[in-house]
């Protein structure tokens, strides 16, 4: 039974937005299986899905379009089931089934 | 002359007939757009439809900002200019175009890129702000100026195949009063890094796309108009919400709930740093603030 | 002329150059457009921004269809026109304002209203066309008869705050060919009862509402002609969808998945009853298909 | 147990768009509960709900405005889930729990 539970996996979906998908060799759209444990045996979050992402999915080496400082980089919004994170509370917010974690670079242009 | 029994002319009632007789316009509605003055700051790709379709509703005036001239590689998608008037003032070109629409409307002309020492004088006469501009330096002091002065802001923006929208400010309390609708820097505390920022230049842009997004904040400052900007006694205003476009999108429209006001906004909280003050002594240097942008890692 | 190395007029790089530098559009791309005729028929609130946009992007031809005259309640939504051409036919003020835009562009007139006799005759030289009518009538002539000649048709309507969009047959296979995509028929089989049909004369109609769907039917005859209207080596089409807006809903766009061709569709299966020679006949009688509206019960 | 089965109720939303919310008192969005079983002991489906809407939420006398011939007028369509009832059995799909129903008039203005 342990072993099964361990074995256990959480589908989302996460998709990028506003020149993001760029860093993911234009995919904008993923449909993940993420453990439902990190190493130190908590449940995993946004702030795990960021690292899972740079260390798995991202074709492009300029990481610093996506992360500075441990976290996305300014100018990105991260929204969780179509609401800001700041709603849900952001990288602390425990991933479930099915979620949708969407990337949205801010725009400029006019 | 004495004043009349009908509060619009009959001309007006002509022209307007057919936003007039619905529920969410209405004869208020339509007066309240006639007293209204709205600020349109760029008048490239956004702005020239967002100018259009506010002036062809019978806004009373209309502000426009930009410090550029029309150029041919424009006109795919700016599309109050023309060919003949390459060379010409975005303001003056503008102007032409938009007085032969609807000569009822007042345009005031303000050709000049807006910067922090003007920035407060020349919003202080309108009533809502649409920001049709395109750089991460004129959003932030777009959005702190409409703080400062209590003004409704729309804002907008576009790139290649994608668009954003937001409605800012909106009811524009008082810095300090969590009520007020968020700003752009309680969404966007810290400018992207410059390497991240691209422009319509360097990235390109598909004119229908921009033109949504100028067309929909047309919209957007017509919803807020014709509820009411400043009075208090209009419903409660929408939540807080960035409108998302990606024309290559399977569901090409998504709608994002955004937060609140943030306690600790540099612009809109009780601790603003932000200040009509720190604005018009140059301390708040933007260009600064967002940094410069090195082309050949732009994303 | 010996034929130049470069496809493109340097003009041309400049005027399209931040269309061209997208990988969506591209050199290709660019080339697909200058070799396109697209018939915008209806020069009203859907077909003047749809029809700004495309002579934007540097359509090849662009021939106009409306029996109209420009009247000053047009204006508040139609920005193609202007006061000073109030009578003129709409057809003639929009060249004006289009040439203007785009010398480029070809423009082709075609000052009367769509009838089922001359629209075989008018639409054989068009590749792509835009429903910007506002009658069921010409909503199904339309529909019939670009499955008729193989054409991809873009079909968008609005009324008060809300607005729809569908691309319809396309890609555009004959009928009978299960894989071609809908058409208004599949949609709609029958027309609905006449006084359940409003006008935006009846119902309004707010400007940036029935702007924004016309400048996202540009939108999606650029997607489809880019990608290759006639094209064997294209990708599939998308999906047949329908976009409805409601402006005063919280999410204001969403995106329907529409059904495929429908196996008994009078227009377009391999049990079409709606042929050439029925069309020409007069045999098919639109309007009284449609039946006529009473305005009094219109809902 | 058979008494709380035939109590159970199917929550739902229905929503209008395209003008047909002025035939339900303005309103765009409803939520309703319908009994799991139609009087025939069948599972309600979109017909139920058609006749349902008729007789309980329709406050406009006009019902040839949205029903004619025993099924929704010519011109409107009924969306299940985002998708054109087409897809998904017209009238006889059988409603499930959190199911959307999307009721759309055709417009024809330009
Ligand atoms: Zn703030
Ligand atoms: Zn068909």
């Amino acid at each position: 039974m342990a072993d099964q539970k361990d074995a256990e996996t959480i589908p989302i979906t996460v998709e990028f937005s506003g020149g993001l998908e760029m860093l993911f060799a234009n995919e904008r759209k993923l449909s993940l299986s993420l453990p439902t444990k990190d190493k130190e045996g908590n449940h995993v979050n946004v702030a795990y899905l960021i690292d899972y992402l740079c260390e798995k999915e991202m074709k492009d080496p300029r990481r610093d379009l996506f992360v500075l400082d441990g976290s996305v980089r300014p100018g990105i919004l991260v929204l969780i089931n179509e609401a800001d994170w700041e709603l849900e509370g952001e990288d602390k917010y425990e991933l479930q089934k099915g979620d949708n974690i969407l990337f949205v670079s801010t725009l400029h242009g006019g | 002359p004495p004043r009349s029994r009908w509060p619009l002319d009959k001309m007006e009632y002509k022209r307007y007939g057919r936003q007039l007789i619905m529920p969410e316009v209405g004869l208020q509605g339509q007066l309240r757009l006639k007293k209204t003055s709205v600020l349109i700051v760029g008048v490239g790709g956004l702005g020239c439809p967002s100018a259009a379709y506010l002036v062809g509703a019978g806004v009373g005036t209309v502000g426009l900002v930009d410090g550029d001239t029309v150029e041919e590689s424009n006109l795919h998608r700016q599309i109050l200019h023309s060919t003949a008037r390459v060379g010409m003032t975005k303001v003056e070109s503008a102007m032409v175009a938009l007085n032969s629409l609807n000569p009822n409307v007042k345009l005031v002309p303000h050709a000049a890129r807006l910067t922090p020492d003007t920035a407060l004088s020349i919003f202080k006469d309108y009533d809502i702000v649409l920001d049709c501009t395109d750089s991460p330096a004129s959003r932030y002091l777009i959005s702190d100026t409409c703080v400062l002065l209590g003004k409704p802001l729309v804002s907008a923006s576009a790139l290649r195949t994608d668009g954003q929208l937001m409605v800012l400010n909106n009811p524009p309390l008082p810095p300090g009063d969590a009520a007020g609708g968020p700003c752009y820097r309680c969404v966007f505390p810290k400018p992207p890094p410059p390497e991240s920022v691209v422009s319509c230049g360097d990235g390109g842009i598909l004119g229908p796309v921009v033109g949504t997004m100028g067309v929909l904040q047309a919209l957007e400052a017509i919803k807020v108009i014709t509820r009411g900007v400043h009075s208090s006694v209009r419903g409660p205003a929408e939540a807080p919400s960035l409108l998302i476009f990606s024309a290559y999108a399977t569901q090409m429209f998504r709608t994002i709930r955004l937060r609140t006001r943030k306690p600790k906004c540099a612009a809109c909280s009780a601790q603003a740093t932000v200040t009509p003050e720190a604005l018009n002594s140059g301390s708040l240097d933007y260009v600064q603030f967002c940094g410069t942008i090195n082309p050949v890692d732009a994303l």
